[in-house]
């Protein structure tokens, strides 16, 4: 058998390079190319990723994953990015029973009624969960508006769990209100929000929307304060968004200053080293988490079979991810979140919370 | 008769002596494409039959195209909203009320919709139906205006149905789309309707009815001035290729299982375009071989956006992106110095077959 | 009984009044020529008779016995009533074969469905070698028997003159309307145009109008002229009338061509 | 003043001209005559350059314009050199007033004294020209387009004007009028190379005239000359001999 | 609604409309020559953007000259695109025209993507435009204001360029009868370089201050605006710099009246656009302001 051992073991990636998600494609594939460069091999053998991206496109991520599988032949499959891509790439991979793990799908259908699809965080439950907890809490806000990104099954999923949360901590929801992504012009939602008053706006959509909306949300002069979900963590939302965006908060799954476990920071350290111009951010960290989950799923199994690839990983518990602890259950991740705040043009951590 | 010999040589060259030769190849033709088909359902693997199936529907979508742009020269650009009707028609309508109440998650289906739910082959043809309706509906408008503006306004006309698909939210579920849809569609389903398309299409292509379409493209003023019809005839070459499109869309919407509204924008709407110009305006051989290479040639080009291995020696890193910018030198090359499309006007006849043989010279077949 | 007449027909194009208050009377089996300076209207009186342009003003009948008003119809259905034209400038079908040509003009009367050639109903077949038939006949009038297969657009200028004659001819018109057959032929061909136009005018029994600058042609052919300038019918009859009345002199035909006769 | 030496063209299959040869004499009224398709407008589009543009080849021969060959120059130098053609069908610019088709002949000149004189000679020729200044080159009638084509190609200043069929589809008493400014702009020093199907009016005004027959030359002569030649009379004057 | 609310709003629509109208120049000029719906339109306003980016971020230039230096690196681009792909098709049919401009469309997006990536950057902003006027109880975003009166002079500009000059007569003439403006001695190629430069320095204007507006530029940023731009010089009447900017107006009027008194029909504001366009080319066919001549 050492003949084969010197097979590698093949990892497809599915990740958005192009198009309108390729921003976390692509600071995700660094995080995942660094724990690959960091553990190189499993079972001796050597780790080999292959990369395919789904253009951010529907369509695209179920041909990607049938490519990945057919044509590559890979041993598990990583990805995809968002809620949506992974939704249409997980039915080719449960058709043709190889694992799959998504970094970073938070919408509860992902892993519905899947054998073989899993993810390495949080839910959108959860996510607004505590998003209607921080603004009850801390926000003190009893009246919310919240819009939505309606081209987005993460961003609906996760504002109709906040505002159930919301409601059922007590607070109302004064006004509701939809964009598409892509969108460029929000003065009309926004003027509509302000003549209710509400004490916060929740609007968990994606950061070029988002910095789009803080913008002109003072330019109408619509001053309670936004918070968002895990989708604003980018560089790029403070520097479209400049002074605008100040005082923005949002819930997310991780953050440099708020990191809690020892392989946090090492992570930290070593994806700085590896890059020196980009903040470590939520993507890429789960990407590294997901790489290892992974690789200690294939190392329990003593093989590639992807029937005891897919049990071990149902068996992930208390793994020390860089964002924190993880358990696998029901094929998702039960982990802590954080909530970040923009100030000074940076973004700052304010608290975690424990599932 | 002045001269009865030429006559009826003449007379001959037109008369229908070769068609059963010529039906009998077609036919072991189809049959040798059926054989294929079988083996590929057994042996292929999944990926090769997905791309097998996209062929099929792009063949489907650009012959029906091509009836319009190509044989009747009427310049339009909206198959994308033909698509996007049948894929949504026939989604919705094989969706069983369960699976409706699982997509609709902001607001909740429409419930004159919500308990539908018929089987796969009606609800293809009521998607056909479905786009041929608003074809003709769209028709009359549309046809008062000519040359460029009926492109922009056909172009326009493909933007509403996207935009009303996208804001419809308690009929298609808005941006979201439709997900979980069942997989119908094999490819059998493709090729047959594949082929059902290309047999409808060149029947009338070279029937008198072909002929005024022709008529129409190549001269409009002189068709009208004969006689012809010039309005309904476009209608009937509008509604056909969108029958056409709008079931090839309820094969893609059964073969990829989700669709949402992003699907069916004018690109798609191009990329037909493209395969038509590039087969040849107006041929319909052209379309199919088009269809063929640029479905199969896009996947192909894949390959510059993964990591190449030169002999093992160093690793070339993949580029996003740079597919798209090699298929656009590709196509800018084509038009420069490939302007007529592979096959021009001209058609696949088994008479040209035979005629590169020598010995045998027919014209015109089926 | 006239087989068409218009009264008072007007035809204004913004300010431009490009024909004025026209009235014309055709007896079947006339041969009329319509002359006049350039620009007189004589091709705008084509287009409104043939639905091209709808008329500012004034009434088309065809077949005044029945009273078929063809103001308002369109360019088809004035043919499919009886009344085919040719072109000022050729408008063929370039790329089609000579064949194709002249059937196409066949197809308004076709009474086959769409869905008969594609289900390969006996009807229309029927329809069709009909159709095969009655073109190839055609053409051997003209001697355009051995061209069936050219494509139109690489025939000899004469040839396509001729081939648009036949194609009118292939409605079954009872009426037809010929815009400058002569132009940019030579004497010879000339000759032999007129020729033709005699023979089918005969073998089809028509009634024929047509607009034509060479006074050799005219003169020789038609039995009665009608004189258009600036819109108005400045002069009507006989071709010997014609010939000497002062006012086409000076409008139309020029003070030189007064002493070639 | 133009010499065309041994000139073979083809449009794709067709061959139009295979070894003509012309030599346009200054200051005179050349012809070619021939029936449809004989190349005529061939070779008129050969000396202007024009053929590349239209899907034809020069593959052999020479055109040579006072002394420097042209053969292969593109159109608009050739036409800055004075050589101008009033092309077949007039292609009057239709959205362009009368004036500005006047001035878009003379495009290259200043508007100067002497250019006004031009304007002013041109409707001179053409009264009804100066009537229709304003109006759009589009709402012209066939022989107001004519004049017009006329005008615009003698704001040029040329020192060569090629006329292609500048009879077609006009009215008898037009047509007169025509040969009779050609006469006159002839007259004036320009040197003409006329093409027409009306051989008898061209032929009569002419110095010197050809007969084309399938891209090749088969006559050569004065124009009056001609006029007596049988097969001349027989095959373009429609006479029987 | 209040009226001085509707005013506010109509100022707001006149400076959307603005931004449709000076990219809707460029099409409307090139078709207007060439008959050719030139797809990469949009895209080169994209490229405008990131040449004044780059002017601005790597070669600290002051804002005004990266400006200058993006619009004539544009123009450049434009008359680069007209010369290596359109050129050469002069002769061919227009839809070979047509899918050449939308492969230079996608090339020019998939080579930005390539090599500018596909995060989106910051714009800059000027203090200038930043600044917000009052008129009553109207208030103004100075980048605005200054949005409306650029086009307005562009439009004298551009008008005065197509209708009193000698290249602008050889323009209009080139629009209806290409193949005759060399017999008038005139080099064909170079009225069709000057009309895509100066489409294309236009489109730098409007690329610019629509970078200002909504200060995040990316790859794809040009599909959007190119499309409306279209449709608006569709609207005006294809072919008529006057119908462009008019149809800019009318469109970003009614796009933001609409989304301002029915808020719920936001989603809809896309297909407003066509469907306004559809309507206006059912009752005239070529266009409000777009000529009807005879063939
Ligand atoms: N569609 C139109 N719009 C505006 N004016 C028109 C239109 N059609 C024709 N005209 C004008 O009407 C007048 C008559 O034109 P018409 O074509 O009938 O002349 P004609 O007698 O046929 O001349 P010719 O002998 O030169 O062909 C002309 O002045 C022409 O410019
Ligand atoms: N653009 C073209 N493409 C192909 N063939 C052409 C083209 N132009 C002319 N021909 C062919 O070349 C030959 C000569 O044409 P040309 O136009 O020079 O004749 P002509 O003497 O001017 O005739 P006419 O009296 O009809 O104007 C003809 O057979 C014609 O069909
Ligand atoms: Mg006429
Ligand atoms: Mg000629």
């Amino acid at each position: 058998s050492s003949a084969f051992a010197e097979e590698p073991v093949k990892i497809g990636v599915y990740y958005p390079m192009t198009g309108p998600s390729a921003v976390y494609g692509q600071i995700g594939y660094k995080g995942l190319q660094l724990a690959q460069k960091e553990r190189p091999k499993v079972l001796n053998r050597e780790v080999k990723l292959f990369l395919t991206d789904n253009k951010s496109d529907k369509v695209e991520s179920a041909n990607a994953v049938s490519r990945l599988i057919q044509k590559n032949k890979v041993d598990a499959v990583i990805g995809g990015l968002t809620s949506s891509n992974t939704l249409s790439g997980a039915p080719v991979a449960e058709k043709s029973k190889v694992p799959m793990i998504s970094p970073w799908a938070t919408n509860p259908v992902v892993t519905q009624e899947k054998q073989w699809v899993f993810r390495a965080c949080f839910i959108d439950p959860f996510q607004g969960f505590v998003g209607a907890k921080f603004a009850r809490e801390n926000l003190k806000a009893k009246n919310a508006a919240v819009l939505i990104d309606i081209s987005q099954d993460y961003c609906v999923g996760i504002a109709n769990f906040f505002m159930k949360n919301f409601t059922k901590m007590g607070g109302k929801v004064v006004s509701k209100l939809h964009y598409n992504t892509g969108d460029l012009d929000f003065t009309a939602q926004l003027t509509a929000i302000k003549t209710k008053n509400p004490d916060v706006v929740y609007c968990p959509g994606y950061f070029k929307e988002l910095a789009l909306i803080a913008m002109q949300a003072r330019e109408v002069g619509l001053t309670a304060p936004i918070l968002a979900g895990d989708a604003a963590q980018a560089d790029e939302l403070i520097k479209i968004g400049g002074k605008s965006v100040e005082g923005l908060s949002f819930t997310t799954h991780f953050d440099e200053m708020g990191v809690t476990t020892e392989s946090g920071k090492k992570f930290v350290k070593a994806f700085r080293g590896a890059y020196p111009d980009v903040t470590p951010d939520s993507v890429s960290a789960l990407s590294y988490d997901t790489y290892n989950i992974l690789l200690d799923a294939i190392e329990r199994a003593g093989s590639t079979d992807k029937e005891k690839v897919r049990a071990e990983l149902e068996k992930t518990k208390d793994f020390q991810g860089v964002t924190g602890v993880m358990t696998m259950k029901d094929h998702d991740m039960i982990k802590p979140a954080v909530i970040l705040t923009v100030k000074d043009g940076k973004f700052k951590w304010l608290a975690t919370v424990q599932p | 008769m002045k001269d009865a010999m030429q006559y009826r040589q003449a007379r001959q060259r037109w008369s229908t002596k070769n068609r059963r030769r010529n039906r009998i190849l077609t036919l072991a033709a189809v049959l040798c494409t059926c054989g294929l088909l079988f083996f590929a359902n057994r042996f292929a693997d999944e990926y090769q039959i997905r791309i097998l199936n996209m062929v099929a529907i792009y063949i489907t979508l650009a012959v029906s195209y091509n009836l319009i742009n190509g044989i009747t020269g009427q310049f339009s650009l909206e198959p994308n909203a033909f698509v996007a009707l049948g894929a949504y028609s026939s989604a919705l309508l094989t969706m069983t009320p369960m699976e409706k109440g699982m997509n609709f998650i902001i607001d909740p289906c429409a419930p004159w919709l919500a308990q539908i739910c018929v089987p796969f082959l009606p609800a293809v043809i009521f998607g056909g139906l479905m786009a041929a309706f608003f074809a003709l509906l769209m028709g009359f408008p549309v046809f008062r205006v000519r040359g460029d503006y009926l492109a922009i306004v056909t172009l326009g006309f493909g933007e509403v149905i996207r935009v009303v698909a996208n804001n419809l939210q308690t009929v298609t579920n808005g941006p979201l789309g439709l997900k979980g849809i069942a997989p119908y569609t094999d490819l059998w389903w493709t090729w047959g309707l594949a082929f059902v398309t290309l047999f409808v299409i060149i029947r009338l292509v070279n029937s008198s009815y072909g002929r005024a379409l022709k008529a129409i493209r190549e001269n409009e003023l002189a068709a009208e001035s004969m006689g012809i019809n010039s309005f309904r005839h476009k209608l009937l070459a509008f509604s056909m290729a969108a029958f056409f499109e709008g079931m090839a869309g309820a094969m893609l919407a059964h073969l990829i299982t989700t669709i949402s509204p992003m699907l069916f924008t004018f690109f798609l709407t191009f990329n037909l375009l493209i395969i038509i110009v590039l087969g040849g305006l107006g041929s319909l051989t052209g379309s199919v071989i088009a269809a063929i290479a640029f479905t199969w040639g896009s996947e192909l080009l894949r390959a510059v956006e993964e990591p190449t291995d030169i002999f093992g020696w160093f690793t070339i890193p993949g580029i996003p992106g740079m597919r798209m910018v090699i298929f656009a030198v590709i196509l800018i090359a084509a038009m420069l110095f490939w302007r007529e499309g592979i096959m021009g006007r001209k058609e696949f006849s088994w008479g040209w077959l035979f005629g590169l043989v020598p010995g045998g010279k027919q014209k015109k077949s089926v | 009984m006239a087989l068409l007449e218009s009264s008072n027909l007007t035809m204004r194009f913004g300010g431009l009044t490009a024909v004025d208050d026209f009235n014309l009377r055709l007896l079947p089996g006339e041969l009329v020529g319509l002359i006049g300076p350039n620009g007189a209207g004589k091709t705008t009186v084509f287009n409104m008779l043939t639905g091209r342009i709808r008329p500012s003003s004034g009434s088309i009948l065809f077949h005044t016995d029945q009273q078929v008003n063809i103001i308002g119809l369109k360019p088809n259905r004035v043919n499919r009533l009886g009344i085919a034209r040719t072109f000022q400038n050729i408008q063929l079908l370039p790329e089609l074969s000579v064949l194709e040509n002249v059937m196409m003009a066949w197809h308004g009367r076709l009474k086959s469905p769409f869905w008969a050639p594609i289900f390969g109903l006996p009807s229309y077949r029927r329809e069709e070698e009909a159709m095969i038939e009655g073109s190839l006949e055609l053409l051997d009038r003209v001697d355009l028997l051995d061209l069936v297969d050219t494509e139109a657009g690489n025939l000899a200028y004469g040839q396509q003159r001729r081939l648009e004659i036949v194609r009118a001819l292939a409605t079954r018109p009872s009426l037809l309307l010929l815009d400058e057959p002569a132009a940019g032929m030579n004497p010879n061909e000339t000759n032999d145009l007129m020729r033709l136009i005699l023979e089918i005018k005969q073998d089809f029994s028509l009634t024929i109008l047509l607009i034509e600058h060479d006074m050799k042609f005219v003169m020789g052919l038609c039995e009665r002229l009608i004189v258009l300038d600036h819109g108005v019918t400045i002069a009507e009859g006989l071709p010997e009338e014609i010939r000497r009345n002062e006012q086409v002199i000076t409008a139309y035909l020029g003070e030189r061509r007064r002493a070639d006769h | 003043m133009l010499i065309i030496d041994n000139l073979h063209v083809h449009y794709g299959g067709i061959q139009a001209l295979s070894d003509m040869s012309l030599e346009v004499p200054e200051g005179k009224i050349v012809t070619l005559v021939g029936a449809n398709g004989a190349g005529k407008s061939t070779t008129l589009r050969a000396v202007s350059g024009q053929i590349p543009y239209i899907g034809g080849t020069v593959e052999k021969g020479r055109v040579i314009f006072q002394d420097r060959e042209i053969t292969f120059l593109p159109v608009h130098k050739i036409a800055r050199l004075g050589v101008i053609q009033v092309p077949e069908g007039r292609h009057i610019f239709p959205n362009l007033s009368v004036l500005e088709n006047l001035y878009m002949g003379g495009f290259h000149r200043s508007h100067d004294r002497e250019f006004h004189k031009d304007l002013d000679h041109v409707f001179g020729l053409f009264p009804r020209l100066q009537e229709r200044k304003k109006q759009l080159g589009g709402t012209l009638s066939g022989g107001e387009r004519q004049m017009l084509a006329i005008g615009r190609a003698i704001m040029a200043k040329p020192l060569l004007i090629m006329m292609d069929e500048p009879s077609l589809g006009l009215s008898p008493k037009l047509v007169d009028e025509v040969f009779d400014i050609i006469q006159a702009i002839n007259s004036e020093g320009t040197t003409i190379l006329l093409v027409e199907q009306n051989a008898m009016a061209a032929l009569s005004i002419a110095h010197q005239g050809s007969v084309l027959e399938s891209g090749r030359m088969v006559l050569e002569g004065a124009g009056t000359e001609l006029l007596e030649d049988d097969r001349v009379r027989q095959a373009y004057l429609g006479e029987d001999v | 609604m209040t009226f001085q609310l509707f005013l506010q709003q109509l100022i707001n629509g006149l400076g959307l409309g603005s931004l449709y109208g000076l990219i809707a120049i460029g099409y409307t000029m090139v078709y207007g020559i060439l008959r050719l719906i030139n797809f990469a339109h949009g895209d080169v306003m994209m490229m405008s953007t990131y040449f004044a980016f780059f002017g601005v971020s790597i070669f600290a230039l002051p804002w005004w000259v990266a400006a200058l230096l993006a619009m004539i690196l544009t123009g450049l681009l434009g008359i680069s695109i007209d010369q290596g792909a359109y050129r050469p098709l002069r002769r061919a049919s227009r839809i070979s025209a047509l899918i050449t401009a939308i492969g230079v469309s996608f090339f020019l997006e998939n080579a930005a993507l390539v090599v500018f990536g596909s995060r989106p950057r910051a714009f800059y902003r000027p203090e200038m435009f930043r600044a917000i006027w009052h008129f009553g109880d109207i208030s103004l975003l100075s980048l605005t204001g200054y949005t409306i009166l650029i086009t307005l002079c562009l439009l004298v500009i551009v008008y005065f360029i197509v209708y009193k000059t000698r290249m602008g007569m050889a323009m209009r003439a080139v629009s209806k009868d290409m193949h005759t403006v060399p017999l008038m001695g005139i080099d064909l190629n170079r009225v069709v370089a000057f009309t895509f430069g100066l489409g294309s320095v236009i489109a730098a204007v409007g690329g610019i201050l629509w970078a200002m507006k909504y200060p995040q530029i990316e790859p794809l940023m040009g599909i959007i605006p190119g499309l409306k731009a279209f449709v608006a010089a569709v609207l005006g009447g294809i072919g008529n710099v006057f119908g462009a900017v008019l149809g800019g107006f009318i469109l970003g009027i009614t796009e933001i009246l609409l989304v301002a008194f029915w808020p719920e029909l936001s989603g809809y504001r896309d297909a407003f656009a066509f469907l306004l366009l559809i309507l206006v080319l059912i009752f005239r066919p070529t266009g409000i302001m777009g000529e009807d001549l005879p063939e």
